[in-house]
């Protein structure tokens, strides 16, 4: 190794978090950061946690991964798609290691992953809710709803990832209503804000009376244009209108809800049971509602602005996916052609 | 004599490169003299000035003024003593007007804040009346001819009224006419107590119109002398080291076949003004056809349309039968035309590259350079310090930057380059200018070599001297015309020509046609 | 000469170790382990095989853009064309590579020769578009490089997708397109003779051939290039081709050797590091690689360091800028380097006063 | 078709190109005095981002928008001091002196804003405030033209004004015509008495200033609160639009108010069923499209005198 590893204490578990960015994105990679604080939180002393940006540059990812793999760390966690191939390469030559990624998972057929555990998300399952939610008050008698039938999607960039929530978003749309109108917007970055209003408030005044974001800091631009045009808007990732309830709240009124996905809860969820002796290494999980790793806001906007019998459809729709009652479309898989007719469908 | 109110002392000058350019020089001057500085190029008299005027630092001595030890570190601390420089090659922006240019620096304002750019050209105007020239203020002066350029940089330090007042060879691109008035107005400057320094290669106007001279060689001072004792002779011994003769002895021309022919030719220029208008005229090898005019009369522009800077209309301008309007200036500089250029720092050199880089550029491609891909720089050394050393261009190494020559080598740079290539057609606008004595009998004596192996050569100059002496043919002219044609050069006089010059006299139709030969 | 020499290294060394002690300063002040941190920037990247190994990896690229840019700046068209070409010449590598079955070694050649005319396309553009019209090369290539991003997005996301990739990537490279790795325990690759070759290459032919010349001359002074004949026209856009296709193949060359398929979102950014690395080799082809070495250097050194310090990645940012800075600057220790001269002129005139006695 | 004229034709579309407008116009100007000067200014978008911090920082610390503005507009100013020093004392090349400010602004912030916000992204957790939006009086009446003109942020009719106030400064000041005489041929400046390396250290520091008054119109009006690397560019495309203007005043407004024009129609066409990535590649290629046009004319008026001749 590279750096004399200082000699760990018997027991204390020694957890990294590699980021294939940077932290800040309000996302993910913030969100995975966060559990690592959880895990700090909850173990004390037991537990030494680090996190590590390796930045956007692919180049830097893989050498990483074999640095923390020959350091004394005693579990790397590591999340995307991105890191797939590399992990598939690296976990096998360091058996005594744990892994665990997140929002993807290995082919456990590529050689012996028996140490690597990944973990999935239902977004397209949460993201259906919002897609409800959202033809619901567009629909409604709300206070800045209009007539019209039309709402509103801000994604980051044209990637699966996004388009997943596109997806449970179109489909738990047009559940409510066949002739429902999504006006999508891609910003093209994850960090233009400024371009991101600029989208959200093109939506605003072609019709759409709420919107969904999912641009991790660029999507908090269609929060500022929601204030700006009055009209409603869906956060996503962490509960957004907490975000500006202090130190904005007229913005923050306007937030009827955000979709959750808690890759801080996934991992904590994770080393819990490693800790228990019960992690699945060799497996992938796919969380959803029920392991509380998504999930749609209910806090005091959503109860004090959603009329009632909106709250109860959601609910009961929560659980009518979760029994599986209802099949919520992936894009993971999906072609582009396909994708393309799915979206023209609703323009 | 007056008390003397400047005095350097013992400056020595080391440029980046190492090059000395002064050595311990000691140089002083008295109230309401106009004194000289002569000296060979790279002599050092730019740069003792350029220290005078807080351009340069120099490495060890010291300045007095009026007894005073002064430190000029910048320009700003020179004007502010009272210290004026004309350089020569020119300060000036050129998309600023005349007047812009003029005021730059001291500019009349209207109230505290703002310009006033009325008043400014008001005072351009009357300052340039003073001085009997004849500018137009509100002109940008990348539109202007170079002699105008002079004027603008006499009037900046004029205007400033500095009491001491440097001039690096303000006449170069003077007619004898405007250079008699400068001197005028220099020597009435002169009376009201101003002192002038004044650097000049033309051996007669030191004579004339100085009371002193400090020589130069080499970085060192040879000595001050009162110009009455001293003969041009004894000035350009003193200079060079060596007797110096000051004409060119040549034999009568032998005209032969024609290799340029204008017709025709008018050429309207930016603004819609016809800066050629409708003219003709032929140059035969083993001839010198020269052109005399006052600056701004269409020179440029005939060397341009003919050199291909400037595109010219079909069949008006053809070399050897050959119509250029179709060429590319490759192509012609491959038909054998040379061409030495008015503003040597615009499109003679590069300066920022060697004179190496510099003296083969129009010689680069060919195949006795060359090595299949690669070029042979082996040869390419050889010709260069040949070059360097045939015309005694003063430098460390050809591998020094252009920049770092005096203004006069950069000058021959441009010389030997263009003569090296053993041109069909010569054409020299200006070929001495900037050159001390005893390189400009070289170039001189070259350039009639050059004629007396069958080259042909037009040969355009302000400095009259040099045309009448040169040339066997000449033509004069006036706003864009062709107003003379004298087959024989000799049997001129300046003043007769100068009438011409100035539009005063104009030949006849079929005079100036003599100069077709069809 | 070897006294400049010596001087430029001593300057070099002693802007490095000022770099090094403003770098040491906000190390001291952003970490609680300033020591680990600043021997990590300092010879982590010597520590083992595989980090020297990413040095090299990363001066790959460095090398191409490098030269690049100093070609095109050399013939003062000063652009940035050098980023888009390097992208979409990666693009175009790509399709080569999963789409068209060839032999090994040919393989990873062909696509980097499309690579490098693709990117020659791209930089060509400017070109034509500052000799034709007068465009200014700046803002059309620096627009021209947001086009090709969006463009070769656009193509890969809607023709060469991977479906099945739960990302926005391509499908993967053929097996026979990837280029050779050369060490064991490192990345190093092939490339790194491509660029060994036109680092060579781009030298002879600005300095020792005549096109090179033409483009000298047309970069320092384009009147006095076409008053000398140069069609300036032509080798403005020659210089462009030049850079372009250098950039293009050099984006090949990264993708062919470091990655598996095409997975960009956004500009690399080596074009701007081309820059970096060009100013700092003085435009000179046989430099580039020092220049794109010690830059790769600092990165992954400051990469080493934010791994296994507490120091973030922002800090080493700050570290970099001010290093680069202070490398370049050129009136460092002027005044000593004058009065160097000034007493050796002095010396040689009492020698030659001496001599004349 | 028809719903891309509704578009472009509506009031709000015209609202937003001024909107968009505005930081593109304030950085560009900054690059124009820059680049008059001779002294070409790549660290517009580091300055922006530094200027955007500070902004939100300082409203935040002292609850006065104002003082957040000139907070930002001292930071940006210093910023430029810091970029005339590298280039002009320590004689560092310029361009690479800006690429290397761009370097350290972007992790900088980054830096600063988690030691005050404890965040690595955005500030929301500062109660940071914005600058006022103005109701024009009279033009407020207007239908149409109300609503595009009236009622923007205070900055966006500042960076109007700023148009002038540079093209009076320019044409019409002493200070201006040095400002010129030094950009175009800094030793014909030097030899008339005017300090070079002044005037540059001026035009560099003014444009930081301008630069960062964009800067602060980005996190205290556009939006309200400072990202990570929020500028996105802005900073090299007003470094294009000063270019593409021909560096002067008039020309620089108008060439922002067209790549306003294209980002806002970009941003409304999504809607329409093309490619996202032909979409954002719009301004960029009416920028080219535009900058072909403006040169081609420049040369055609040459051609048409040479036909003259003929
Ligand atoms: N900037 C410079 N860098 C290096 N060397 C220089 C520089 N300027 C002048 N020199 C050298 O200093 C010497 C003196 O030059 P200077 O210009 O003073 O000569 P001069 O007497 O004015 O000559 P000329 O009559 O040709 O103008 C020359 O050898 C010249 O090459
Ligand atoms: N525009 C310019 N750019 C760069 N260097 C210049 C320029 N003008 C003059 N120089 C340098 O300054 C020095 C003096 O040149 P200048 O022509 O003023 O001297 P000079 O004594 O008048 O020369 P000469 O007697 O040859 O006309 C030279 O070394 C020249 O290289
Ligand atoms: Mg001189
Ligand atoms: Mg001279």
């Amino acid at each position: 190794a590279s750096t004399p590893a200082p000699t760990p204490a018997a027991d204390v578990l020694k957890v990294v978090l590699i980021l294939n960015g940077t932290l800040g994105d309000k996302s993910f990679f913030d969100s995975a950061a966060a559990g690592m604080q959880l895990i700090k939180d909850k173990y004390g002393d037991k537990v030494d946690v680090k996190t590590i940006e390796m930045s956007y540059d692919q180049t830097k990812w893989e050498p990483t991964l074999v640095d923390v793999s020959e350091q004394d760390y005693n579990v790397v966690v590591l999340g995307t798609w991105q890191m797939v191939d590399a992990l598939q390469k690296i976990a096998p030559q360091y058996p005594e290691k744990k892994y665990i990624i997140f929002d993807t998972t290995v082919d456990y057929s590529k050689g012996d992953m028996g140490n690597v555990y990944s973990i999935t998300y239902k977004q397209n399952e949460g993201s259906f809710l919002a897609g409800v939610l959202a033809a619901e008050v567009t629909k409604s008698t709300l206070p800045l709803a209009n007539p019209e039938k039309r709402i509103g999607f801000l994604g980051g960039m044209d990637i699966p990832v996004i388009n997943d929530f596109l997806v449970g978003y179109i489909e738990g749309a047009l559940y409510v209503d066949k002739d429902m109108k999504v006006s999508i917007s891609y910003i093209g970055s994850f960090d233009d804000s400024a371009k991101g209003k600029e989208m959200a408030l093109a939506q605003y005044n072609q019709g759409a009376d709420i919107g969904f974001n999912v641009a991790g800091q660029a999507g908090l631009g269609q929060l500022d244009a929601a204030k700006e045009a009055q009209k409603y808007a869906i956060g996503v990732d962490s509960d957004q209108a907490a975000i500006f309830a202090t130190s904005d709240p007229a913005k923050s009124n306007l937030i009827v809800s955000s979709v959750l996905k808690r890759v801080d809860q996934s991992i904590l969820r994770a080393i819990d049971m490693h800790m228990e002796g019960t992690a699945k290494y060799g497996e992938a999980e796919n969380l959803g509602f029920a392991e509380g790793c998504i999930g749609i806001v209910k806090n005091d906007n959503y109860l004090a602005l959603i009329p009632a019998e909106i709250q109860t459809k959601l609910t009961d729709l929560e659980a009518k996916i979760t029994s599986g009652e209802i099949v919520v479309g992936s894009s993971f898989g999906m072609d582009t052609a396909a994708l393309d007719k799915l979206r023209q469908g609703v323009k | 004599m007056g008390k003397e109110i400047l005095s350097m002392q013992n400056i020595t000058k080391v440029y980046p490169n190492g090059i000395v350019a002064n050595n311990r020089v000691n140089f002083s001057i008295t109230k309401g003299e106009i004194h000289a500085l002569v000296g060979e190029n790279g002599a050092g008299k730019s740069t003792l000035m350029k220290i005078l005027f807080g351009l340069e630092n120099p490495e060890e001595g010291e300045i007095l003024l009026d007894g005073r030890k002064l430190s000029i570190t910048s320009p700003n601390v020179a004007i502010l003593n009272g210290i004026g420089m004309v350089h020569q090659h020119f300060m000036l922006v050129p998309s600023l007007t005349v007047a812009e240019n003029i005021v730059l620096g001291s500019e009349p304002r209207k109230g505290k804040l703002f310009l006033d750019m009325d008043k400014a050209i008001i005072m351009a105007e009357d300052l340039a009346e003073k001085y009997n020239f004849d500018i137009d203020v509100r002109a940008h002066v990348k539109d202007i001819p170079v002699g105008t350029k002079q004027k603008v940089e006499i009037l900046k330090a004029l205007l400033r009224g500095a009491e001491i007042l440097i001039l690096d060879e303000p006449t170069a691109v003077l007619t004898p006419q405007e250079t008699e008035e400068l001197f005028k107005e220099l020597i009435i400057l002169k009376e009201k107590g101003h002192t002038i320094i004044f650097i000049s290669h033309k051996l007669h106007e030191v004579k004339h119109f100085c009371d002193r001279i400090t020589i130069m060689r080499n970085g060192r001072s040879m000595g001050v002398y009162n110009t009455k004792d001293v003969s041009e002779e004894d000035i350009s011994r003193l200079m060079v080291g060596r007797d110096v003769i000051l004409t060119v002895t040549k034999n009568k021309a032998q005209p032969k076949e024609v290799v340029l022919k204008v017709r025709n030719l008018t050429f309207v220029n930016e603004f819609g003004k016809k800066a050629l208008d409708d003219i003709s005229f032929s140059v035969r090898n083993g001839e010198i056809l020269g052109v005399a005019g006052v600056e701004g009369n269409g020179q440029r522009e005939l060397v341009e349309t003919i050199t291909g800077l400037l595109k010219c209309g079909k069949n008006k301008i053809l070399i050897e039968g050959k119509d250029i309007s179709v060429l590319g200036i490759k192509e012609l500089r491959d038909l054998g035309i040379s061409h030495i250029p008015e503003d040597r720092m615009t499109y003679g050199v590069a300066e920022n590259l060697t004179i190496e880089q510099n003296l083969i550029s129009n010689t680069y491609d060919k195949k006795e350079l060359n090595n299949g891909f690669l070029m042979d720089m082996k040869k390419i050394i050889d010709t260069t310090v040949d070059l360097v050393k045939d015309y005694r261009i003063k430098c460390n190494s050809p591998k020094q930057t252009v920049k770092m020559l005096s203004g006069g080598n950069i000058q021959k740079v441009v010389v030997a380059r263009e003569f090296a290539t053993e041109p069909k057609l010569l054409v020299a606008d200006q070929p001495t200018r900037g050159i001390d004595v005893g390189a400009t009998e070289f170039i001189r004596t070259k350039l009639v070599e050059l004629r007396d192996d069958d080259s042909a050569v037009l040969l355009v100059s302000a400095d009259l001297n040099e045309v009448m002496e040169l040339s066997d043919s000449l033509i004069v002219m006036f706003e864009g015309k062709i107003v003379a044609y004298f087959e024989d050069t000799d049997k001129i006089t300046e003043e007769e020509l100068g009438l011409y010059m100035l539009g005063v006299r104009k030949q006849t139709n079929e005079e100036i046609g003599g100069v077709v030969y069809e | 000469m070897s006294k400049n020499l010596r001087f430029d290294i001593l300057r070099t060394a002693l802007a490095i170790g000022i770099a090094l002690f403003i770098a040491l300063v906000i190390i001291l002040f952003a970490s609680k382990e300033p020591f680990t941190a600043i021997s990590q920037l300092l010879i982590g990247p010597l520590g083992t095989v595989r980090h020297f190994g990413n040095v090299i990896e990363m001066t790959i690229p460095l090398v191409f853009t490098g030269l690049a840019v100093s070609i095109m700046f050399k013939a003062s068209q000063f652009n940035l064309g050098a980023e888009g070409a390097f992208f979409f010449g990666a693009i175009g590598a790509s399709i080569i590579a999963m789409k068209v079955a060839l032999p090994i070694v040919v393989h990873p050649l062909v696509a980097i020769l499309v690579g490098g005319l693709i990117g020659a396309v791209i930089t060509g553009i400017p070109a034509v578009l500052k000799v034709k019209w007068g465009a200014s090369e700046l803002v059309s290539s620096l627009m021209l490089n947001y086009v090709a991003l969006f463009l070769g997005l656009y193509l890969i996301n809607y023709f060469f997708r991977d479906v099945n990739a739960g990302a926005m990537v391509s499908l993967p490279f053929l097996e026979t397109a990837n280029l050779l790795v050369l060490i064991p325990k490192t990345r190093i690759h092939f490339g790194i003779f491509i660029a060994a070759i036109m680092t060579v290459i781009a030298y002879y032919y600005l300095y020792k051939s005549k096109r090179g010349y033409e483009i000298i001359v047309t970069g320092e002074n384009i009147k006095f290039a076409e008053y000398s004949g140069i069609k300036t026209g032509k080798v403005i856009l020659m210089a462009q081709l030049i850079g372009g296709f250098i950039a293009g193949a050099g984006g090949a060359t990264e993708l062919l050797g470091m990655y598996t398929r095409f997975s960009w979102q956004a500009l690399p950014g080596y074009g701007w590091d081309g820059v970096i690395v060009a100013i700092l080799a003085r435009n000179n082809p046989i430099l580039v690689p020092i220049a794109a070495f010690f830059l790769a250097y600092l990165r992954i050194g400051a990469d080493l360091m934010s791994r296994t310090t507490d120091v973030q990645n922002d800090v080493i940012a700050i570290i970099q800028g001010i290093m680069i800075v202070l490398i370049v600057a050129t009136s460092f220790l002027s005044k000593y380097r004058h009065k160097m001269i000034f007493n050796e002129a002095k010396e040689n005139l009492g020698e030659t006063a001496k001599e004349g006695k | 078709m028809n719903q891309l004229i509704d578009i472009i034709f509506s009031a709000s579309f015209g609202y937003a190109v001024i909107r968009v407008t505005t930081p593109i116009l304030f950085a560009a100007l900054g690059s124009l005095i820059a680049d008059r000067a001779g002294v070409i200014n790549i660290a517009l978008e580091g300055t922006m981002l530094v200027s955007a911090l500070t902004g939100v920082a300082i409203s935040a610390y002292t609850q006065s928008a104002w003082i957040g503005l000139l907070a930002a507009m001292i930071a940006g100013g210093l910023v430029g001091l810091l970029l005339a020093y590298f280039s002009l004392n320590l004689k560092t090349d310029i361009v690479l002196s800006g690429i290397a400010i761009n370097l350290m602004a972007s992790g900088g912030t980054v830096f600063v804003l988690y030691l005050i916000a404890k965040d690595r992204g955005i500030s929301s957790s500062l109660p940071s405030l914005v600058l006022p939006k103005i109701q024009l009086p009279l033009i407020d009446q207007i239908p149409v033209i109300g609503a595009i003109f009236s009622n923007h942020n205070v900055l966006t009719y500042a960076s109007l004004i700023a148009v002038l106030i540079v093209y009076i400064f320019l044409y019409k000041t002493p200070l201006g015509l040095k400002v010129r005489a030094v950009g175009e041929n800094p030793d014909a400046a030097d030899s008339v008495g005017i300090s070079v390396i002044r005037v540059q250290y001026f035009a560099l520091i003014t444009s930081g200033v301008l630069a960062g008054m964009g800067g602060a119109y980005m996190s205290m009006g556009y939006v309200s609160w400072f990202a990570k690397n929020m500028t996105a560019g802005r900073g090299f495309i007003a470094l294009a639009a000063e270019a593409m203007g021909g560096a002067s005043p008039v020309g620089t407004f108008l060439t922002s108010l067209l790549f306003g024009f294209a980002d806002a129609l970009s941003n409304n066409l999504q809607s329409l069923s093309v490619p996202a990535e032909f979409i954002q590649t719009i301004p960029y290629i009416a920028t080219i499209v535009g900058l072909v046009i403006y040169a081609s004319r420049k040369t055609a008026q040459i051609n048409k005198i040479k036909q003259q001749e003929k």
